[in-house]
């Protein structure tokens, strides 16, 4: 019986190194086959210059008609509006998807929780934030918050805008997760996801609202096509702001715990 | 040797190196690091793309195309993540309890 | 094409509408709120195609290019004749299940399914190309199963799976003839006159593919299954008139397929033959009416296989032979369905002493029609049988001389065998019931006796009732074939059993047990003989746990497809062969 | 009268709008999903019908045309595959709307299965956005955006059942599709590199052969390959596509998968085909005939129908694949519509039998192929279902699948590349095979009272039997759809004489 056991650990321990050692050449050859490719890539972009650039000429006498002056911001909210749009539907669908596949503790969300598990192990703990943190975050936010809107306000003229603002803002989201994880708790559920969904409902609304002024989907009306990005920038970055918040917290409040505490 | 020269070299090199770690690495995490890097390639040739050849027009196009693939690959990523710690999360629980109840459908 | 005038508008409505109103009335079967009314207008759906009949013109021809990559109908001679009987056939079988089945729970299913047979069996005779053909025998094979298994024993739900193969089988091959053709012929049109440029593969193809319907020797074994088991009026279109279809599939296809048709007309002759007495034999075995006649129709499909091998033969009889095909197909269709519509009157009619002496009567008639009694319409395509047989070249001509009076013979050898296993009533119905059911048997009736007389073709074939050698040669045949049959039953009789001999329905697929040693049949359709008290009736086909011996080997080979590395290596080996197949383009 | 193009960005609103409002009220996601779907269908249906005379059709986003701005574009296989989309999201949305209250209603599931509820139908909107917008995208970064969109979309809707091997198929999805979008990224990048445009049409016209351009092509290629789960990349697909919810199959096998070969289409078939190499059609059909032959083989040794029914995915994508180095060599538009009216066959057909896999198996709770006996007294309709949706993947007339198979062979005959018509016949015997292992089961009695285990709604057997008998019936819509596909190039009545002269 015994024998018999350690004989088949031992054939599986064969098998392990004999899987173990086709590994490794599987490896190797993968790796040869990438260093090939990059190798190649790097020959025929270095021996070829770029094009010659269409574009940008073209490109040139249109800004004065986007309503900003940033070119970056130009492309990217007016000319590839439409872009810009997925990509902001891009995020929220993240949210959507983290939002559907797991939940979190909003006592405590930084433990995963699902249905059918219990927290075993919260590892982060304490009796509430710690003195210099709590005092780093009061000042801290506030600031951020205040930093994100000029970064986004900026756009419109220089390197800035919904992104950059938004990235502030989840990182403000954040840390005041990590210093106060309770703080969740007192957030309903329905004003997040009222807020992830702000922005990108503002895009969709103004775009189709451009339909108004007899124009197509996401064609601002001329004068004052600024006003109309600015509106849709503030609202993109306020959601990708609680949107990267949420990808944070990887999951949405569940709700048993959120009313009773009694669940175990 | 120029300074796009170098750039792009690395952009390969970032490419080539998240490609092999996407394929031979085993830990969900790193393949998922991986892929970042080789997205991180992929902007930097963009970028390189973007900056004109002997001070002709800066192309703006390249530029707002990185921005949007950098939100799009921050998405991805969590979305991920959040997967990877679901499935770590699992097992850890099934080796705890190793009867659980079968799943219908 | 403004021109159209009021006449041809209406010969196109017909033509459209001759597969057209079946499919129409199945959606109105499908939508409750009125589906009584439709029950009720059943018969009115093989109207178009009796006015196609009538009064539409062999030159009228509908293109309908919205249809299945562009359809054509129209009607020409052969098609006219096979309309004719095919028509008539549904038109009987439908009054007589129409009352047979009135308070069947699941008779709007079987109406379904019976339309849509229905519309496939109209659709395929008025089809003038290939592929129109063979989507309507497609349609109609298919839609066939419902009705076999309409009863849902297990014997029927056997019946339908053995059959359900064959169909799927047989669609293959048609497949493959149909590509065959489609690659060196022009098109696919009937009426192009020029043969193809097919061999002895596209021959086999064809002749097993339509064989399989015709009930052809080697895949015939269905018939005598499906056709007990199924409701009474549908063994009646079965045997009558989808049976006729593979025969008109033959027909159709042999002359624009096969470039030289006459290189296996024999073939086709001694297949024939070899089935007109198989058919009497092994029917001589069988202890259900209506297996009987599944088996005399095997025998009679053989006579018109002969037939069609003496068409293959002799290129310039053609058509002649096509019309003497044409009213064989007429005489056999009506009288068959009649006799099978009357079997399952028989079956329901219980203490009725008068009714079954008059079923009786009216059946003994169609026997001693189908043995070619004289007057009958049997004299009259016997008669036109000799003819064609005569003008054959000298081996087949002797040889078939010798051996149709003795089909006949045993025609009438197998009919005295159905008497005698004749069912006797099991349940009776309600009285009004059986009156409609009787109305339709009587329709039946008078077609058998006038139906071919109404045939303008019939006429060209003189029969000489009063000629005394020909009374002769109509008689002996059926007096012989009786007094055989006669002693046959009381060998039986003596021998305490019910026919002299017992054979399995369905013979080679029902001695199960040599073919289940053999393991040649399970390979293909998993029929296997079941231990006592196993629900499962059917094993794994062969075909499958062929694949499950290196289930093991696939399994491996798939897992190390599964693995990353192995993908990243093809993953890169295919950018990469890409790269390089640009480099050298 | 409206003029047809400018419907065109509402197949992308609509969506959009349902799954942002659906993420909002959870409690109302059934009724602003359906009616999404619905109003979705309605539009597709409408530019269908519209603009089948004015084809092809641009639409400028934002007023700015190319090179500035991003062109939506119709032509006849935009709508082809938009209405396919349309038509059978509807389905299966109407499936759905059944499936997920008989999986709370069975008892303990509540706290599972009332979110998988609220979270499938603002990720299925999304999805079908992605794939709209997919459809209709002339702009090839776009391409990338809505790929990606739809990516994220699928995955997520994998994971949604919440058991452990549908989260690690899941994961493994997002990282497939992660490196074949990367992949197409860097394509791209390579080519706007060389030509500076992202315009589609202006593109094709554009490029010239160099190397940049060749890798940039292939990392393309490759990138949808891989997504498309071309053989011998398949290895996601049958993981992904089994442990989902089942209308989350159906759209996977149905449709997600055909948006990547949609680029690959418009990519091999058109924008590119002047500068591809012929060797590389022959490569991608040798795959495709590996796919058939492997995809067959697969299916046959399943134990469990869902199993099957992937494998088989993986085979009928094969046909797709063979189909290129055909049209390559095929002037007329014929085997270009084979190729179409595969694709929507297939897509009717598969989720017409992934739903009806669902339904045996809420029914019975298991979907082992060998004990499937009693599948036709239990649930009639979706037996029905599975022998018709298995005809048309089988290929009998009148089925849609065989009206492509069928030109698809006379067109390889008719080219000289008789091979390719061997693998269509073989793969179509192989599907005879692996079906009938299915369908003689709908034969049998159960052996024993109805182990059923939960009602099945009607709206459920219906959906799967609509689609089943849509696909079948495809054939007989062929020259409307031939219309659509040979609109500009070639009349209806020259596409008809290859085959009925």
């Amino acid at each position: 019986m015994n024998g018999g056991l350690t004989g088949m650990k031992k054939r599986k321990q064969s098998m392990k190194g004999k899987f173990k050692r086709k590994d490794w050449q599987f490896a190797t050859l993968t790796s040869l086959l990438i260093a090939t490719l990059v190798t190649f890539l790097c020959w025929a972009i270095l021996k070829e210059p770029p094009g010659e650039d269409l574009t940008a000429e073209a490109l040139a006498p249109l800004f004065v008609q986007s309503g900003v002056t940033s070119p970056v911001t130009a492309i990217l909210l007016n000319f590839r509006g439409y872009d810009t749009l997925l990509e902001v539907m891009v995020l929220f669908l993240a949210g959507l998807g983290i939002w559907s596949q797991a939940t979190v503790d909003p006592t405590n969300p930084l433990v995963f929780s699902s249905p059918a598990t219990h927290p075993t192990k919260p590892n982060f703990h304490g009796p509430g934030p710690e003195l210099i943190l709590a005092t780093l975050v009061r000042i801290l936010i506030p600031l951020m918050v205040l930093v994100a809107g000029y970064l986004t306000w900026a756009g419109g003229f220089q390197a800035g805008g919904a992104f950059q603002g938004g990235a502030l803002l989840g990182g403000a989201g954040i840390l005041l997760i990590l210093a106060e994880p309770q703080r969740i708790s007192t957030i309903p559920p329905a004003l997040i996801r009222f807020g992830i969904v702000l922005g990108p409902a503002i895009f969709l609304l103004v775009g189709v609202s451009c339909f108004g002024y007899g124009g197509n989907f996401l064609q601002y009306p001329q004068p004052g096509a600024g006003s109309w990005l600015l509106l849709i920038e503030f609202g993109a970055a306020i959601s990708i702001g609680i949107t990267l918040t949420t990808l944070f917290v990887g999951g949405r409040p569940d709700p048993k715990r959120l009313k009773g505490t009694d669940q175990p | 040797m120029t300074i796009t020269t170098g750039y792009i070299i690395s952009a390969l090199l970032l490419f080539g190196i998240g490609m092999n770690g996407l394929m031979t690495c085993s830990h969900q995490l790193r393949k998922i690091l991986a892929v970042n890097l080789m997205a991180s390639g992929v902007f930097l040739i963009l970028i390189v793309t973007g900056f004109g050849t002997d001070g002709s027009a800066i192309d703006h196009v390249p530029h707002a195309m990185v921005l949007t693939g950098i939100v799009i690959s921050v998405s991805t990523t969590a979305l991920a993540l959040t997967l990877a710690c679901r499935i770590q999360q699992r097992l850890n629980r099934s080796a705890d309890e190793t009867a659980e109840g079968n799943d219908d459908d | 094409m403004t021109g159209i005038n009021f006449q041809s508008g209406l010969h196109i409505l017909l033509l459209s509408s001759g597969a057209g109103l079946p499919l129409l009335f199945v959606l109105f079967l499908w939508w409750r709120p009125c589906r009584k009314t439709v029950y009720a207008l059943l018969p009115l759906t093989t109207l178009p195609a009796l006015l196609i009949v009538l009064f539409v013109p062999s030159e009228v021809v509908v293109e309908v290019p919205w249809f299945f990559m562009g359809g054509r109908m129209g009607i020409d001679p052969i098609g006219r004749a096979f309309l004719f009987f095919t028509a008539l056939v549904w038109c009987f079988s439908t009054l007589f299940g129409q009352a047979s089945l009135s308070d069947d729970p699941n008779r709007y299913r079987f109406f379904g399914y019976f339309l849509v047979a229905m519309a496939g069996n109209f659709g395929l005779i008025l089809a003038q190309d290939g592929l129109g053909f063979y989507l309507f025998f497609a349609m109609m094979s298919f839609a066939a199963y419902g009705l076999i298994i309409h009863d849902d024993t297990p014997e029927a739900l056997r019946a339908g799976r053995i059959y359900l193969g064959l169909v799927i089988i047989g669609e293959v091959l048609l497949f493959a003839a149909l590509l065959m053709i489609a690659g060196m012929a022009p098109g696919l049109l009937f009426s192009t006159g020029q043969p193809g440029t097919g061999g002895a593969l596209l021959f086999v193809l064809l002749f097993l593919g339509f064989g399989i319907k015709a009930g052809a020797l080697p895949v015939h074994f269905w018939l005598p299954l499906a056709h007990p088991v199924a409701p009474t009026a549908a063994s009646a279109v079965l045997s009558g008139a989808m049976i006729k279809a593979g025969l008109l599939g033959w027909l159709r296809f042999y002359p624009l397929g096969l470039s030289n048709p006459g290189d296996y007309g024999e073939i086709v002759i001694v297949l024939g033959l070899i089935a007109a007495f198989y058919g009497v034999v092994v029917g001589l075995g069988q202890r259900e009416a209506k297996t009987v006649l599944a088996y005399s129709s095997i025998s009679q499909m053989g006579l018109m296989t002969i037939l069609t091998g003496c068409a293959m033969l002799t290129p310039t009889y053609r058509a002649t032979i096509f019309s003497v095909i044409a009213l064989y197909a007429i005489h056999h269709g009506l009288a068959k369905s009649t006799l099978f519509l009357g079997t399952g009157l028989l079956k329901s009619s219980k203490n009725q002493y008068s009714q079954r002496c008059w079923l009786t009567a009216g059946l003994i008639f169609i026997a001693l029609t189908l043995a070619g009694f004289p007057f009958t319409s049997g004299a009259m395509v016997k008669t036109a049988l000799k003819n064609v047989s005569g003008s054959l070249a000298p081996p087949w001509s002797g040889i078939l001389h010798l051996l149709l009076p003795l089909t006949a013979v045993a025609t009438m050898v197998l009919m005295v065998h159905f008497f005698t296993v004749m069912p006797t009533g099991k349940a009776s119905s309600s009285k009004r019931k059986q009156w409609r059911e009787m109305l339709a048997w009587g329709a039946g009736l008078l077609g058998v006796v006038a139906g071919l007389r109404l045939w303008p073709e019939a006429a060209r074939f003189h029969y000489g009732i009063l000629d005394s050698a020909v009374l002769w040669n109509g008689l002996w045949p059926i007096l012989m074939g009786s007094v055989i049959g006669w002693l046959i039953h009381r060998m039986a009789l003596r021998a305490e059993k019910e026919s002299i001999f017992e054979l399995p329905p369905g013979d080679i697929v029902g001695v199960e047990g040599y073919w289940n040693q053999r393991k040649i049949i399970p390979w293909f359709t998993s029929i296997q003989q079941t231990p006592p008290g196993d629900t499962q009736i059917f094993g794994t086909p062969g075909f499958i746990s062929f694949f499950s011996k290196y289930q093991g080997e696939l399994g491996k080979r798939e897992k190390i497809l599964m693995r990353w590395k192995v993908i990243g290596i093809l993953y890169l080996t295919l950018c990469l062969c890409l790269i390089v197949l640009f480099a050298f383009y | 009268m409206i003029e047809p193009a400018s419907l065109a960005p509402w197949l992308i609103i609509i969506p959009l709008a349902g799954g942002l409002l659906a993420f909002l009220l959870p409690s109302r996601s059934v009724l602003i999903g359906l009616s999404a779907t619905v109003a979705n269908g309605l539009l597709a249906l409408a530019i269908t019908f519209y603009s089948i005379n004015t084809i092809p059709l641009e639409y400028a986003l934002g007023g700015w045309p190319p090179p500035a701005g991003i062109l939506l574009r119709i032509d006849g296989l935009t709508l082809v595959m938009l209405t396919m989309t349309a038509i059978t999201g509807l389905a299966i949305s109407i499936y759905a709307q059944g499936y997920f209250p008989a999986r709370i209603g069975s008892g303990n599931g509540v706290s599972r299965h009332g979110p998988q509820q609220d979270f499938f139908w603002p990720l299925w909107l999304m999805l079908l956005a992605g794939l709209n917008g997919l459809f209709l995208a002339g702009d090839l970064f776009n391409l990338y955006v809505t790929l990606e969109v739809t990516a994220l979309a699928a995955v997520a809707l994998t994971a949604l059942s919440g058991k452990h091997t549908s989260e690690v198929a899941a994961l493994r999805y997002l990282l497939v599709s992660l490196l074949g979008s990367l992949s197409y990224l860097f394509g791209t990048v390579l080519l706007y590199r060389a030509c500076h445009v992202l315009h589609l049409a202006t593109l094709g016209a554009l490029i010239v052969s160099s190397p940049v351009v060749w890798s940039g092509l292939a990392l393309i290629t490759v990138g949808l390959l891989l997504k498309t789960a071309l053989f011998p990349m398949h290895f996601w697909l049958p993981p992904a596509h089994v442990n989902a919810l089942t209308p989350v199959s159906a759209i996977l096998s149905a449709l997600v998968i055909k948006a990547s070969f949609y680029l690959i289409f418009r990519f091999w078939g058109d924008v590119f085909m002047r500068i591809l190499p012929l060797g590389g059609y022959s490569l991608l059909g040798g795959l495709g005939a590996a796919a058939v032959l492997w995809g067959g083989i697969q299916a046959l040794r399943q134990k469990r129908l869902k199993m099957l029914i992937a494998y088989s995915t993986v085979a009928q994508l094969g046909y797709l694949f063979i189909a290129l180095p055909i049209i390559r060599h095929d002037a007329g538009p014929s085997s270009r519509f084979a190729l179409v009216y595969l694709i929507i066959s297939h897509a009717g057909a598969k989720a017409a039998m992934f739903l009806a896999a669902g339904n045996v198996f809420l029914h019975f709770g298991h979907d082992r192929i060998n004990e499937l006996a009693g599948v036709k007294d239990a649930l009639p309709m979706t037996s029905f279902a599975l022998a018709v949706a298995g005809v048309s993947l089988m290929g009998l007339p009148p089925s849609g699948g065989f009206i492509g198979k069928w030109l698809l062979l006379t067109a390889s005959f008719a080219s000289g590349q008789w091979w390719w018509g061997i693998i269509l016949i073989a793969g179509s015997l192989l599907a005879v095979a692996y079906i009938y292992r299915v369908v003689r089961h709908l034969f049998t009695k159960a052996p024993g009272p109805s182990s059923g285990k939960r009602q099945v709604a009607r709206t459920m057997e219906a959906s799967s039997l609509f689609l089943a008998v849509l696909s079948l019936v495809m054939g007989i819509f062929a020259p409307l759809v031939s219309k659509l596909i040979a609109s500009d190039a070639v009349s209806l009545a020259s596409l008809l004489a290859g085959v009925v002269p």
